[in-house]
């Protein structure tokens, strides 16, 4: 089997990439290794830290690299061994979607980290050191992710960020909405999982590698992308999948904008991006993305709209924009799609740190729990009204230039359905964290929010850096596409981004009519309020957990114990009662013994009579 | 008296013995039924000697007739040894050993 | 001295075992050091093996022959290749760990432990042999310590039976130990009655001379020959290798045994009857295993879905752990089945993976139970709290045991499926799948029942975590299981240069059939 | 009439001579001699060994009193198995007899060796004559030697220390030793067989008109006549090995009778039982493979079947290893049933093995019962904790018996299984296989019994030195062969070949009177 071109083997490879690569998982076997020091707490942390710094610093030296030399390297050592012949690639593969991604996780990663040492500060010792193991190890996981060379590595990652997101969700573990949240997003996740490594077997069966730049037929790209596709709904969240990403919010509120919002969620886009030589030829997969995609946009942006807690909100709205990287991709704009991740992995996390900041200052996750922030609050309100206002695409701030892009290149699919869809979602994009923001922010302080209180600096530079590219990512996106292998244009005149600039505004100023002002009372919500409660995506899921797969396995246990085993204790008990009910026959009466005697010497006289 | 007839007389009193070992209850009665059975295999010994010439039956009966007696011996001490222990002699009174 | 290597790794635990008989029983302490260092010396002697195997020569090496019945042709034979290096690591690894965890057994410890050494011996034996008859020997001395054991030192099943047919359960005492070892036991012997009937067929169609393995793999028995007497080697061995339907002994054998025994029974003997149908069936009757492979394959699938649903209706959870190793040998079966090189390597390295986990979860199992002295999951919940290293382990293995790439689990079985799919049945491949998929669901949900939640109940205030040298086996376990785990190859290569060998005899085997 | 001629006879002569030398021993001792005991039963082990030692110098193969007697390899393997058998069977009577029936010792050996005179001439014999006689010598002792504990019923009936008993009311319900009804079932069954035997034998000879085996059948197809009294020796002679359905006997004389005389009484004649149907059977119908080969067959698959069956509910471990040994012979039968050389060598290997696992067994029965305890699973309670050596060595014996691994139990039955495959019984194989399988169950309740029940007292049985040196001897036997078995297995192959060499060369002609030349 050739090796791709540019392949290197792994000894050959750049210290930086090493040292993004196994920096966290270096820290999290330390920890996993010494109790003692984990179990101190802040000692941890630190080692956390060190660790995502140093991926950091080297992301930041790969990507340099790359926008100056630019290409696409491997390196690599073979991870298993068949039939004479290695299969299966561990190392790194450099290109610029790697390390521009690499940059994004370990940026927003470090942030993350640093705001949760003030986060979870109050938590006891030996909790704090696990979550910041779990840390390293959600880095490393995500980190194997994005440099994997192949889909076999990239799926280990993809498990293990999954394993890790599990545990995460499930850090208040003495939370039993907790623990029902973590078995559910991992379930769930795991079951289109299940799509990925059939994925890897048809790929295995007809490449004999598991690359996605492997030649393949058109059958075998479409089969292989779809099965990819369903892990991607899985994973990204998308309908119907997407379920266990608003539960998921039972994590502490830094999880939730790590994994949950920023990186791990946008892995099934990155995932899209990077299997782009399959999707690309499998254009009935891309038909397929392009309706989840757009659908689940408008979905989930109108479940966001009922929303009280303020995390949900935001587990909505990520729903909504993944939905909106899926269409982009889906439409055929790689580069789109992934601008997009891009962009929305600094402002959501951003959002969602803001929205910890809150959280941590009020102690309550409701909407109606908050309220006049922006006064006690105003490094919080301000930049959390800035990756809002990113959110929803006002002009100027990275989100408008990366949603800008996604709607264009739906424009005109499918009798302008997905287009429309997606307009739509903008203007409710913005009305929604209009909602949040006016709520939380702006009006008479409610219920604790009357004594918050500006977070401390540990919170508040994680929020302030992440600003920076919610603001201003979107003026570099030319030499972004450039490393991706595309070109971007930029070009603030149009239709589509007036009409999307025009929307946002729009939406925030009717979310600044309805709960800002308070003058119009929006009754219309009331149904949608209505359906939500019914929950009815999740009721099937429960259904199909308690009243199908638990009873056909109590079905078969029974089945088990009773009939297969019991036909095995029949058989012993036949041997013993068979035994028992010849025992009579030794009556105790010599006489019959004789008899028996007699009996047999007759058989055999008349055995022996026979011809 | 042919040697068929002998032999089949001997057969017929082989079988009146078995049939006095199976329906007699005294011990000293079925020690009587084995010996017409042996007595039976002594007549048609004796018999097949006497029909076909030659010593051999007849040597065997004479061993066979020593072998008997020694076994009755034991047995008739066995059937005092019964009575002893049972205060009967009819082999149905043993039958604690049994199932 | 490495000629001697692979005597001294059977025969370490027994002579240890032997030095026990002779050690008074009072002295606890040295009748552990004694274990110990039989463990030990095997363990050490397999680390050995593996370093010295030479896998750029392959084949068997360190070969070690002693007649023992020259007339008939039967041979203590020794030597090892790259698949009984493996499995021999495996052993020795969990052997050492199940010495470790038997420490703390109070009642009558001497007798444990010989008996214990015993089986292991004979474990070894099996996986280094190449005498037809005297695998067969080792094979029973694997098996038949077990009773005593389990039979001894086991539990009964507390979960009371519900539901109109309950009486049935009084009737046999089931889950009692007592009926649990006996069940075992007798399951198991009929299944080497099978093993022997096919034994003398192997042995009188290749001129009754030998009972080599090399040798009788060579000979081309008729295709009749094959096609009758391999299923009985499949059900033979498959019955201690946990195939459906014979797997029956397996929950509740596996539950009623104590902590060490189940770490060893799971972890390692139902090895050996999987690695029965592919050493002996599958290498000396290519064509039946051809003309079986797909029920043979279909019924691992079996074992895998099923299994796996049975275990999720356990409220026991040592019989959830017991229904995943029945579950779990599916795929080795799977792996088997497969006929090629990708499922072989993967049925190997499950092998190892499985025995490993398994044993990681029976030994954290065995802790919890020492302490909470219930079974029962209901019962349970928020241990986490009050023992975080049990958790912590306990998630480890559970991850493993649903393949989570980074652990043992994950190479194998995706091998395995990788196997299937390019098999000539590739619809195994998605029932299996599907499988792994409610392993997930039973492992996490016991997981979560157990160590999740708010913290344990009145009942449950004075439990705490493991402590001493308790840590050792779920450390060494856990260390082979990331290990191996993360690099793979360490193990695959020496499995591979075996699988190699195996796959050329058995393709021109099938090539030149009759 | 030389010494020459009765060469091959040395050994039972010798034994014979040993037999007169206790009695007259027994006749010469004081009667309220303390040390009566320990001097005739040690005499009596000596001399036994001593004849054992013999049999490894002297040569004994030939033919003596004028060809009705064969010496060769077989007859050796044979002797050396009664002997043994008797030498065990000694020891551990030993201090039985010395506490039970003081003054009666010497008629207890000295039958015994009567016995195993009998015994060793029976495997040799080439006339039905001289076969008859021996088997009788065999036999009859056998029946006094059962009733032998005559008083020991009363004694039984009443437990003398209630402390020592596993539970007082379950020992007054336990069926108490009634010897008689041993012995009067033993002796009926057998009288009768023996009457059976005769009256088919007479009609064997009648037709044939000799009492040489190697004259019993010409060429020609044998008369219906002829196989009818083939028939009837086959019944009778089974009756003394114990298959179904002349088997009923067993378990009820094993549980009344004396413990030591049992673990003596259900290998010695088993083996000699064997041996006489292998001598009239094999060479007395020239290798004819007739309706005794398939009547042989069914004999075997119905006692291994009812066998296995009958012991799986017995409580009394007397009663259990008797249905067990009636399966056991099954296994024996089997081997018979090939009729060639190599199933010839697996049934003598297994009855060997068959001594050394069932007296061992009997013996530690009687060790555990004879100190105030009882013969079923409830007096085997705790053996292992009460006394690890006793517990060990039952274990080990009922592996053997069981067919496990690195016992000797297991190579027999694995030969047996081999050479009966071989021949083409794969039906029979299959069958034994699995029934082993349920041998297992009923051998593990015993073993269950000793190590897993708790102990209901915790003091070690007493056990005499001289049955300790039994059962130890048991022991090394049954691991040390099972470990390597090539001697014993060497040696077995060896007699059976040298049995069926004589059969296929042909006995030598049945050579006149008075002619001595041999």
């Amino acid at each position: 089997m050739s090796l791709p071109v540019g392949a290197l083997p792994l000894e050959a490879a750049p210290i930086p990439a090493f040292v993004a690569l196994f920096a966290p998982a270096v820290a999290a076997l330390v920890l996993a290794a010494a109790p003692a020091l984990r179990r101190r707490g802040a000692p941890a942390s630190w080692v956390t830290l060190t660790a995502s710094l140093l991926a950091t610093a080297a992301a930041v030296t790969l990507l340099v690299t790359q926008l100056r030399e630019g290409g696409s390297h491997v390196w690599m050592a073979s991870w298993l061994q068949i039939n004479g012949a290695g299969v299966g690639d561990f190392g790194v593969r450099l290109d610029g979607v790697s390390a521009t991604m690499l940059l994004v996780v370990c940026v927003v990663a470090t942030c993350v980290q640093v705001f949760s040492l003030g986060y979870m500060h109050d938590e006891k010792p030996p909790a704090f050191g696990r979550y910041f193991a779990y840390h390293a190890l959600f880095l490393f996981s995500m980190n194997l992710l994005v440099l994997a060379p192949d889909l076999l590595q990239l799926f280990a990652g993809w498990e293990l960020v999954g394993a890790t997101s599990y545990l995460l969700i499930g850090f208040y573990y003495q939370k039993p909405s907790a623990g029902q949240a973590a078995l559910k997003a991992f379930w769930i996740t795991k079951l289109a999982d299940m799509g990925f490594l059939m994925a890897l077997m048809v790929l295995y069966k007809t490449t004999g590698t598991f690359r996605w730049d492997a030649a393949v037929t058109a059958a075998t790209a479409t089969t292989v992308s779809g099965l990819l596709f369903f892990a991607v709904v899985g994973k990204s969240a998308q309908f119907p999948l997407h379920i266990w990403l608003p539960d998921a919010m039972e994590g502490p509120t830094p999880v939730s904008a790590l994994l949950h919002a920023a990186t791990m969620v946008a892995a099934g886009v990155f995932l899209i991006v990077r299997a782009n030589p399959l999707f690309a030829h499998a254009p009935a997969t891309r038909d397929v993305m392009l309706l989840v995609g757009s659908g689940t946009a408008l979905f989930a942006a109108c479940l966001a709209l009922v929303q009280t807690d303020i995390k949900k909100v935001l587990a909505y709205s990520t729903c909504s924009q993944l939905g909106y990287m899926v269409a982009a991709l889906g439409a055929g704009s790689v580069f789109g799609g992934f601008f997009h991740l891009a962009t929305h992995a600094f402002f959501k996390a951003l959002l969602f740190l803001a929205a910890g900041s809150v959280i941590h200052a009020v102690h309550s996750n409701e909407l109606a729990d908050m309220g006049g922030l922006r006064r006690r609050m105003p490094v919080t309100a301000t930049t959390f009204i800035i990756g809002a206002m990113s959110l929803a695409g006002i002009p100027g701030l990275a989100g408008f230039f990366s949603k800008d892009l996604v709607l264009a290149s739906v424009e005109g699919r499918y009798g302008w359905v997905p287009f429309g869809a997606l307009m739509a979602t903008a203007f409710l994009t913005a009305f929604y964290m209009g909602r949040v923001v006016f709520l939380a922010f702006f009006g008479e302080a409610r219920g604790h929010a009357g004594h918050a209180h500006e977070s401390g600096g540990s919170l508040l530079v994680p929020l302030l850096v992440l600003t920076v590219p919610s603001v201003a990512l979107g003026w570099v996106a030319a030499p972004l596409a450039h490393l991706s292998g595309a070109t971007y244009e930029l070009h603030l005149v149009g239709v589509v981004p007036i009409l999307a600039a025009s929307l946002g505004l729009g939406g925030f100023a009717l979310a600044w009519v309805v709960y800002g002002r308070g003058t119009l009372v929006v009754s219309a919500l009331a149904p949608l309020e209505r359906l939500v409660a019914t929950r009815a995506v999740n009721r099937v899921y429960e259904v199909g957990y308690r009243r199908v797969l638990l009873v056909v396995a109590d079905v078969l246990g029974w089945i088990d114990r009773y009939l297969i085993d019991g036909l095995m204790n029949f058989l012993g008990w036949s041997a013993v009662a068979g035994g028992r009910a010849l025992r009579r026959v030794q009556t105790g009466n010599a006489q019959d013994y004789v008899f028996a005697v007699v009996l047999g010497a007759i058989a055999l006289a008349a055995w022996g009579l026979l011809p | 008296m042919t040697l068929s007839t002998s032999i089949l007389l001997a057969a017929a009193m082989f079988s009146v013995g078995v049939y006095g070992l199976l329906t007699r209850r005294h011990a000293v009665a079925i020690l009587l039924s084995v010996e017409l059975m042996a007595n039976a295999a002594n007549l048609s010994f004796v018999a097949f000697s006497h029909f076909r010439g030659g010593a051999t039956g007849q040597l065997f009966a004479l061993f066979a007739l020593a072998i008997t007696v020694a076994e009755v011996a034991v047995g008739l001490a066995l059937v005092l040894l019964l009575y002893r222990t049972y205060g009967d002699t009819r082999t149905d009174a043993a039958k604690e050993l049994r199932g | 001295m490495i000629a001697a290597l692979l005597p001294v790794i059977v025969a370490a635990p027994a002579v240890a075992a032997l030095i026990l008989l002779a050690i008074p029983s009072r002295y606890a302490i040295a009748t552990r050091v004694v274990s110990m260092a039989g463990a030990t010396v095997s363990f050490a002697g397999s680390v050995l093996a593996a370093v010295h195997y030479d896998r750029h020569v392959g084949g068997l090496q360190m070969p070690f022959d002693l007649p023992l019945i020259p007339s008939l042709g039967v041979h203590l034979s020794l030597a090892i290749d790259g698949w009984g290096v493996s499995l021999v690591l495996l052993t020795g690894v969990i052997i050492f760990a199940a010495v470790l965890a038997s420490f703390t057994v109070q009642r009558r410890d001497k007798e444990f432990f010989i008996y214990l050494l015993v089986l292991v011996s004979g474990v070894f034996g099996v996986f280094v042999c190449q005498d037809l008859l005297i695998f067969f020997l080792f094979y029973e001395i694997a098996v038949l310590p077990m009773y005593l054991l389990i039979g001894i030192w086991g539990s009964s099943n507390v979960v009371p039976e519900a539901g109109p047919f309950r009486f049935v359960w009084k009737i046999f005492d089931v889950g009692g130990r007592e009926y649990a070892a006996m069940k075992l036991t007798v399951m198991l012997l009929l299944g080497s009655a099978a093993i022997l009937v096919s034994i003398f067929v192997l042995y009188q169609g290749a001129g009754a001379t030998t009972f080599n393995l090399g040798v009788l793999g060579a000979v081309p028995y008729a295709r009749t020959t094959q096609i009758i007497v391999f299923p009985l080697l499949w059900m033979g061995f498959g019955s201690l290798g946990g195939v459906f339907p014979f797997h029956t002994w397996s929950p509740d054998g596996h539950a009623a045994a104590p902590t060490a025994v189940s770490m060893l029974h799971a972890g390692v003997l139902m090895k050996l009857g999987a690695f029965g149908v592919i050493r002996i069936g599958m290498m000396l009757l290519p064509v039946g295993a051809a003309y079986w492979a797909p029920t043979v394959g279909a019924v691992a699938v079996v074992n895998i879905l099923y299994g796996a649903m049975c275990a999720m209706s356990q409220k026991d959870l040592k019989y959830i752990v017991a229904y995943s190793s029945v579950s779990h040998m599916g795929v080795v079966m799977l792996g088997a089945a497969t006929l090629n090189a990708t499922g072989w390597n993967g049925a190997i390295f499950q092998m190892f993976a499985h025995g490993v986990m398994t044993a990681l979860l029976f030994s954290l199992v065995g802790l919890v139970y020492e302490r909470a002295h219930t079974r029962i999951i209901a019962k349970m919940g928020g241990f986490g709290t009050i023992m975080p290293g049990v958790a912590t382990f306990f998630t480890l293995a559970m991850l493993s045991s649903l393949g989570l790439p980074g652990t043992a689990g994950f190479a194998a079985e995706l091998m395995v499926f990788l196997g299937a799919w390019h098999g000539s049945h590739a619809w195994w491949t998605i029932p299996a799948i599907l499988g792994a998929f409610v392993t997930a669901i039973y492992v996490l949900r016991a997981s979560r029942a157990i160590f999740w939640g708010p913290g344990p109940s009145e009942h449950f205030h004075d439990l705490y975590d493991a402590r001493g040298v308790e840590w050792a086996a779920p450390i060494v376990l856990a260390v082979a299981i990331v290990v191996f785990g993360v690099w793979p190859r360490l193990l695959l290569d020496l499995i591979d240069p075996a699988t190699i060998e195996y796959l050329r005899d058995f393709a021109s085997a099938i090539v030149r059939q009759p | 009439m030389t010494f020459d001629t009765l060469r091959p006879l040395v050994l039972p002569l010798a034994v014979t001579a040993a037999a007169l030398v206790v009695l007259l021993a027994d006749l010469a001792l004081p009667p309220n001699s303390a040390r009566r005991g320990k001097v005739l039963g040690g005499l009596t082990v000596a001399l036994l060994s001593g004849v054992l030692v013999a049999s490894f110098v002297v040569d004994t193969s030939g033919l003596a009193a004028h060809g009705a007697y064969v010496g060769n390899a077989w007859t050796t393997f044979f002797a050396r198995l009664f002997l043994v058998a008797g030498a065990l069977g000694v020891l551990g009577a030993m201090e039985h007899l010395e506490a039970h029936a003081p003054r009666r010792q010497g008629e207890y050996y000295t039958l015994l060796l009567f016995s195993i005179v009998g015994m060793m001439i029976v495997p040799g014999a080439r006339d039905l004559l001289l076969l008859v006689v021996a088997f009788e010598l065999m036999g009859i002792p056998l029946y006094i030697l059962a009733a032998y504990a005559k008083t020991d019923a009363a004694k039984t009936r009443k437990v003398s220390d209630p402390a020592r008993a596993f539970d007082a009311a379950e020992a007054a319900k336990a069926p108490h030793a009634p010897a008689a009804e041993a012995a009067i079932k033993l002796y009926l069954v057998g009288a009768t067989s023996t009457a059976i035997t005769l009256f088919g034998l007479s009609l064997v000879v009648g037709m044939a008109g000799t009492t040489r085996l190697a004259g019993l059948f010409g060429a020609e197809t044998p008369a219906p006549i002829t196989v009818v009294g083939m028939m009837l020796v086959l019944a009778g002679l089974s009756f003394k090995i114990g298959v179904v359905p002349f088997h009923m006997w067993v378990p009820d004389t094993y549980e009344g009778a004396p413990t030591p005389f049992v673990a003596f009484l259900s290998v010695a004649p088993k083996a000699g039982g064997i041996a006489a149907l292998v001598v009239v059977f094999l060479l007395g119908t020239g290798g004819h493979p007739g309706h005794w080969t398939l009547a042989i067959a069914v004999l075997a698959a119905a006692s291994m079947t009812i066998g296995n069956l009958l012991a799986l509910p017995q409580t009394d471990v007397r009663r259990l290893l008797g249905f067990s040994g009636v399966a056991q012979m099954g296994y024996v039968l089997l081997a018979i049933a090939t009729g060639n050389a190599e199933g010839l060598s697996t049934a003598a290997f297994y009855l060997a093995a068959y001594v050394f696992s069932n007296m061992g067994a009997f013996l530690v029965l009687h060790a555990v019962a004879a100190d105030g305890g009882t013969h079923d699973l409830a007096g085997l309670a705790g053996l292992s904790r009460r006394s690890p050596f006793l517990g060990l060595s039952l274990l080990a014996f009922l592996l053997s018996l069981a067919g496990i691994p690195f016992m000797i139990g297991f190579w027999a039955k694995l030969f047996i299984f081999l050479a009966a495959y071989r021949a083409g019984l794969v039906g029979l194989v299959v069958l034994g296989s699995v029934l082993a399988v349920v041998g297992l169950f009923y051998y593990l309740q015993v073993a269950r019994a000793a190590y897993m029940v708790e102990p209901t007292q915790a003091a070690a049985p007493r056990v005499g030195g001289a049955l300790r040196a039994a059962i130890l001897l048991c022991l090394l036997a049954a691991a040390g062969l099972g470990l390597w078995p090539a001697p014993l297995h060497e040696s077995a192959s060896e007699a059976g070949a040298s049995l069926s060499n004589s059969l296929s060369t042909g006995t030598p002609a049945p050579v006149s009177p008075g002619d001595d030349s041999q």
